[in-house]
């Protein structure tokens, strides 16, 4: 088992967070697991993103090339990963923000209202974790409660607060693919090891 | 309807990359404004050095050599002894002038180099995320030293204008905020004459500015303009420390 | 009488000139532009604006340009 | 799960460095700021430095009171340090510098790079002198070999590096954290003030030509017993390997991934990765048995190369795939440049 | 009859190698007879730095750590934070803490590091053979400047210590010349003071000797003594400048 | 007559040069205080520097108004330079640097050595650059050579080195001086105020990654160019040369004088004596088809050694003679030397 | 009543010790040491010297030890 | 032909002009020359001392392994150059201010008093001139003439009193050596190239 991810968006989205919770819950599963921000002068605004590699075996290449899956928050990203998807592989995108301007033969499109859903929330911030409350569902090579475990670890004790939110609208993102009954994704297949 | 303002000459088109609400951006119009008024783009070389404002040379018109991180005013002291006719300044940060670049500053401004010097203090390195800078505050958080800054384990901040104004040979010397449009409006006529120090005088002309880095202070930038007004002017007094071109004048 | 424009595509949202100017001809919008920025906008309906480019000289990013 | 640069900070807490001094860049101000956190806690010191020269002799200054001492930069704060590494190397000093390095020459950008190889391994300052230098290729080797390299930079007295790039410093990857060191090997040469024993001198100026002719047999006798018991590389698949590459750091990574996806279709490759750069692994090409080809895959545009080639001696014909500035290799691109490097052997056997 | 004047403990029986008349001689044996009544030789800590001094470990008899040019103060920086409890000292030329070892002096000033820097000013370049330090005087010959400092070329003279008493953290600032015997023996108290600045008030404390280095002024040792109280004086006025542990304690 | 140092100055001067800038160090402040006395007398500008640091960023900032500069040191102070030699290259600005190399490492001591010849060739600052270096062994050719290296330095907007030692340095010797330099060539490129013409602007720090990389290919490229036509060397007696000797700069001259007694003994020797150290003669070492055995004498622990093995890629065996930190070899021991590779060489080739 | 004893190793001949001798107890001899400096002697005819130490103060070798 | 120099002495004696006035009297005379001094913290007092060639080849080596002529002006610079000197060569030494101690077998000594004569020309810093003039006498290799013009050539036009001195001196080193009727030197026997 081997899951390639690019995570992509603005600055200031928590791209780089919900990687890392990803990350992080990958290791809590027993999984090998890489996380890696394409650091630059993102602190400028801009855009944001990250790669996270899981796989059951030693993890090669920290560097994601072409990704089973994407999580995109905006326009920009989905244009520069959405093409990187591989074959059988599966998009998410904030519907609001994002909508694919050209064919992506063979990848399983997940627009997902995370804007509308996190104003529901009252929780403005929390679209990050909308996604991954909802790529957990759709892939569920991770449970939500390993997720869930992922932020209590990375989120310093003093900001209960926020655990608490994140977690709030981590559950709000797997209920929206259940209850929209959505089918589970196919695991994309594509060369393994990359 | 006229148009009363509008970008500089001296400024190419290209969009300042700088966050949003950080006084580069401020600092970089002044600048084109008064190259404009005083007609020197086409005869001016600016130094580029090593902070945010690395890639000023995208944003000013003119001529540029962008050197190593603190040597800005060595690298202008390069160009305008091989370049006495032309106008030479450096736009530096305060990690650049006063940190790394302590040794060159104190000396270019002891010789009493004909430069201008535009100084950017926002009290943190902006570049690199947040640290410790020279002129960061007593107390004032920065990722290096996140319990804030302890004097006693770090020293208290550095006032290089009042330093360098205490240097036999400089010109001028001023410090003004980038806090408010009267503030903005002074920063323009102080940048002026440290540009005139050079062009009517022949001397060593510096404007300190103090701006913000809301990103660092993690502060929306209306409240880090605040922050600057409240706690950094107190400890970095506004005004003019020496203008002797006006002494020689009067 | 004032009027002042602005660059969307270089506006950070950053509200110094709302902060700046005097006569609230300046509110933020509930637009963003294209790298996700909230942009600002200029609505004058009392027609207060008078081109005193308050808001141009602090604006740090050269969206404003001032007609009077 | 550490960042890589955080897992420096934290392995060297663990080896017993309680000094900390150095100027931010980079892309590695994580592990400063790791420092900066963490070495408060254990009543050590963090000092941000006014430059990177204030901060390597600071450093000198605390490794020669005989402290375990640790600074970081990126390539051009590296390049300021250098009159310093010679001056340790020369005092005879441990200290450990790390280099996560960027795309460069000059300012550069912040890009992943290797192209600092020569200069860490070669000397980039002046005089005859070497360090210790390692290649970590994951997050638990930042670890490893920092706390290796303590521990050998005590019991040789030689500087070392710790060599990585961006996406080793910023990656984050789960680890097993290595157990602190309890005692810190006495230092006798230690200048810390003379009560009870006679004077001790650190210095980098020999009093007579003779002296300083001596020192440097000295340091090239202890440079010949590190070559000859401290090489350390990895050998993937090298046993029956008739193609090689060799690559260190995280292109390895990216290598051995193509290793595995071409012994899937059955062609014979392996792998030698340096885990020192100096010295250099040499006698890891001496168990290469089969070897008919080897490609060198770095991100710069052939630095270890010179050592592979030095290696080999023209034993084996030696390609090079690289560049340098901020450029990584793709797997796939790997892939097609070992092909292309089996296809040109094999013709050229056909040939002869 | 009793031995009233002898080599002090802390110095070894090694000979000085400097030139017939050189000042660094005094200075050593000054340091020496200070180490040796405030009985620090055991616990004291010295930093050599570059320039014709750099050799005197072979006179100095207790620890010692010799650093690259101009970084003195850096070095005593990491030693003393490495080892509070003991005394760290500088010996530094004038080309070695004021030309290239600008940056780290001014930094280890505003820190207050809690070191004791004996500093001779000689006004030139002693160890490569008399080229111009930023000390040297206006109209002074040097080897770089064989028709004299023009300061509108190379600026004026830089006085350091006045320089560093206007830091807010440094606490014993003091400079005498070794001109004539009550001169040295007042430049004795202010080292002691400089060291007790440290050891009693855990600040910076610095002493400024103005010396001679006969040999590129191209004087007679005599008449180079002389040149130092006629010329040098003048330029750089002996005294205290600072001495916040006399104020604390009154 | 003239001194070595002040050889480089005069030759400056004739090539051009008004601006120095640097810091004094023995052994080569004659050139300093050369360029202090002469550059007044003909317009031009001498700057002593706070630092070697401040003088290479002077030397960028005049090389890049388009002048002809100059700097110089000994190896502590070209340490320091490495971060702006590194600048230099990647603003492809031309700058003559001269370094009178010392005893090292560390502060060392001012006795003769060749021990910075890797940080000159291969790069002692940080990324994948290059710069001409020249080896003069002669006064003679520390102006010839100097003034090369102005003219090379200018036509491929690359710093140069004059790497030399202090027994050239400080050597008197009788010289012809060169033809000053009539015209300098137009820097079209140059930052000097942007009057009737685009802005110009010289810069180290590219807008993008793709920047980044497409300059080191740039520069790669210009590199491969001067590889291919600026390689320089003299060879002596190597058309039917068994044995022969490598070396560069001073060594030059006492392996010369063995060369002349040993083909007096009938001994069939020869030398390569390498005048540009980068780009190294490598096309040399394809000269020489009798060799049987390669002594290299140098004056370190041996660095040119490895351009001279991967010259010869194991053709030929080769030996090193040398040490470092201030040492000068005898003629009578590099005879010996020579003696002793030819007698193992003739052993082997028995033994074979 | 003073005297002073001069190591002649150690002597350079600098003349320092006797300009600051008010006494006139030190003078330069004809005499060089083995590294050519010519030195100084300790003639004190008139028993002048009162063990001052001023020629020692002002000594930049060492040489002298004063006794009294 | 080809001479190999050792010149040494005090500081201050004029050790380094004393070579070079030869090393200018070989190029003037149309020979190659070479002159190096052993650089170091001389200004420090302590001892001088420079190599010089004179050949009528070009000139290998600079560097002075074994000598054809030393000349000494003290005790410690004979004990390290004098047992370098080449069979059948020559050392020329101020007799008042050195002396051999041990046999230098198979080498002419030429004791000078050039101490005496120094004082007697009223020049007491002119020794090293006295030498030369007796070297070129002894050696007439180049001329005293040669060494005339050497002596205006290297020393700056504003110092024309210290020429005419140096060359008073010169006079006074041949005219002693002449009027001593000392035999010439036999060139030295040895190594040629060296
Ligand atoms: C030699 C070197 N050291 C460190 C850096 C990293 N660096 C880049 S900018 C900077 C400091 C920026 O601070 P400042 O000058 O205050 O500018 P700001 O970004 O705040 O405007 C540093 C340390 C570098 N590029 N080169
Ligand atoms: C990096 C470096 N640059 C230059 C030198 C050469 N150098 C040695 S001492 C010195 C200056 C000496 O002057 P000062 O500090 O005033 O000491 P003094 O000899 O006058 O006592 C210089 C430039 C060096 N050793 N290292
Ligand atoms: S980090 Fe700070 S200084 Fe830099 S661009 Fe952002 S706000 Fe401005
Ligand atoms: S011009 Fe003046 S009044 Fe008009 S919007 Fe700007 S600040 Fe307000
Ligand atoms: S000040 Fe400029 S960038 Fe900021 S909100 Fe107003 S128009 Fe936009
Ligand atoms: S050169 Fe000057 S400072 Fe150096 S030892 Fe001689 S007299 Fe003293
Ligand atoms: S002790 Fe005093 S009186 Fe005696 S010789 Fe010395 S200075 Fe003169
Ligand atoms: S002061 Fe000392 S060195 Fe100088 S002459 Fe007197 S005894 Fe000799
Ligand atoms: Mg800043
Ligand atoms: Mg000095």
């Amino acid at each position: 088992m081997i899951r390639n991810y690019n995570i992509a968006g603005f600055g200031g989205q928590g791209i780089l967070y919900l990687g890392q919770c990803l990350a992080f819950a990958g290791m809590l599963s027993g999984k090998h697991s890489t996380w890696i921000p394409s650091y630059g002068p993102e602190m400028r605004g801009g855009t944001a993103n990250c790669m996270v590699v899981i796989s059951s075996d030693l993890i090669r290449s920290p560097l994601v090339y072409s990704s089973d899956v994407a999580i995109i928050l905006n326009q920009p990203s989905l244009e520069k990963y959405g093409p990187g998807v591989k074959t059988g592989g599966a998009l998410l995108y904030v519907s609001e923000l994002a909508c694919p301007k050209n064919p992506l033969n063979g990848v399983n499109l997940w627009p997902i209202p995370a804007k509308a859903m996190a104003e529901e929330l009252k929780l403005p911030m929390s679209m990050n974790m909308i996604m991954l409350g909802a790529l957990l569902t759709i892939d569920p090579i991770l449970s939500v409660n390993e997720a869930e475990e992922a932020i209590k670890e990375i989120t310093p004790a003093h900001r209960s607060q926020l655990i608490e939110m994140n977690i709030r609208a981590l559950q709000a993102g797997r209920e929206y693919i259940e209850k929209e009954n959505l089918a589970a994704l196919q695991p994309a297949r594509g060369r393994g090891g990359g | 309807m006229q148009l009363v303002f509008n970008k500089p000459e001296s400024l190419t088109v290209n969009p300042f990359t700088y966050c949003p609400g950080c006084s580069h951006g401020i600092a970089h119009r002044l600048v084109g404004e008064v190259i404009d008024e005083m007609q020197l783009r086409e005869k001016i070389v600016g130094v580029s050095t090593i902070g945010c404002s690395v890639r000023c040379w995208r944003n000013f018109d003119f001529d540029i050599v962008q050197g190593a991180h603190g040597r800005g005013m060595a690298v202008a002291t390069g160009l305008k002894r091989a370049l006495p006719d032309q106008v030479i300044f450096t736009y530096q940060g305060d990690g650049d002038l006063a940190a790394i670049g302590m040794g060159e500053t104190i000396h270019a401004a002891v010789r009493g180099e004909a430069i201008t010097v535009v100084f950017i203090n926002n009290a943190v390195f902006g570049a690199t995320g947040g640290q410790l800078a020279p002129t960061t505050l007593p107390g004032q958080w920065t990722s290096t030293y996140p319990k804030g800054r302890d004097v006693s384990w770090t020293g208290s901040p550095i006032n290089m204008s009042e330093i360098l104004a205490g240097l036999p040979a400089t010109t001028y010397i001023a410090r003004e905020a980038l806090t408010t449009p009267k503030n903005v409006l002074r920063a323009k006529k102080y940048m002026r004459k440290a540009f005139e120090a050079q062009t009517l005088h022949g001397g060593f002309g510096l404007v300190e500015l103090l701006g913000s880095c809301p990103v660092n202070l993690k502060l929306k930038p209306v409240e880090a303009l605040n922050w600057v007004e409240k706690n950094m002017i107190p400890q970095y007094p506004l005004g003019e420390f020496k203008d002797t071109g006006k002494e020689a004048a009067s | 009488m004032g009027m002042v424009k602005i660059d969307q595509s270089l506006c950070k949202g950053c509200m110094l000139c709302v902060e700046n100017c005097s006569r609230g001809s300046l509110q933020m919008s509930d637009q963003y532009n294209d790298k996700g920025y909230l942009l600002v906008e200029f609505s004058d309906p009392e027609a207060g604006c008078n081109g005193c480019t308050m808001c141009a000289v602090m604006c740090p990013d050269l969206a404003l340009s001032v007609y009077k | 799960m550490m960042k890589g640069n955080e897992a420096i900070g934290e392995a060297a807490i663990r080896a017993g460095c309680r000094f900390y001094f150095g100027y931010p860049i980079t892309p590695q101000n994580e592990l400063l700021e790791y420092m900066a956190r963490k070495l408060p806690e254990v009543g050590g010191c963090f000092l941000q430095s006014e430059s990177e020269l204030a901060g390597a002799s600071m450093l000198y200054g605390a490794a020669a009171a005989g402290k375990r001492v640790m600074t970081s930069s990126s390539s051009p704060g590296i390049s300021l340090m250098q009159e310093t590494v010679s001056y340790l190397a020369s005092a005879e000093l441990p200290a450990v510098i790390v280099n996560i390095s960027r795309g460069s020459p000059g300012l550069g950008r912040i890009t992943p790079a290797q192209s600092d190889y020569n200069q860490a391994t070669k000397g980039g300052g002046h005089g005859d002198y070497n360090i210790l230098v390692f290649a970590p290729a994951s997050v638990q080797e930042m670890m490893d070999l920092t706390m290796l390299a303590y521990e050998l930079s005590d019991q040789y007295r030689i500087p070392a590096m710790i060599l990585g790039d961006g996406i080793v410093g910023q990656m984050m990857e789960s680890v097993v954290l290595p157990e602190p060191v309890e005692t810190i090997p006495e230092k006798s040469w230690a200048a810390c003030g003379c009560q009870g024993r006679e004077r001790n001198l650190v210095i980098s100026a020999p009093f007579t030509d003779e002296d300083l002719i001596d020192l440097n047999r000295r340091l090239q006798e202890k440079y010949r017993v590190i070559i000859e018991r401290e090489q350390r590389a990895e050998m993937i698949h090298t046993e029956d390997a008739e193609f090689i590459f060799v690559a260190f750091g995280i292109v390895s990574r990216l290598a051995h991934s193509v290793v595995d996806s071409l012994r899937e279709k059955g062609c014979k490759v392996g792998m030698i990765r340096p885990q020192t750069l100096w010295p250099f692994p040499d006698d890891a090409f001496n168990r290469i048995p089969r070897a008919k080809g080897v490609l060198v895959v770095e991100m710069n545009e052939g630095q270890m190369l010179i050592d592979v080639r030095l290696a080999l001696n023209g034993r084996v014909p030696v390609r090079h795939y690289g560049r340098g500035g901020g450029w990584v290799p793709s797997p796939d691109s790997i892939e097609a440049e070992m092909l292309k490097l089996m296809e040109e052997v094999e013709k050229n056997a056909v040939s002869l």
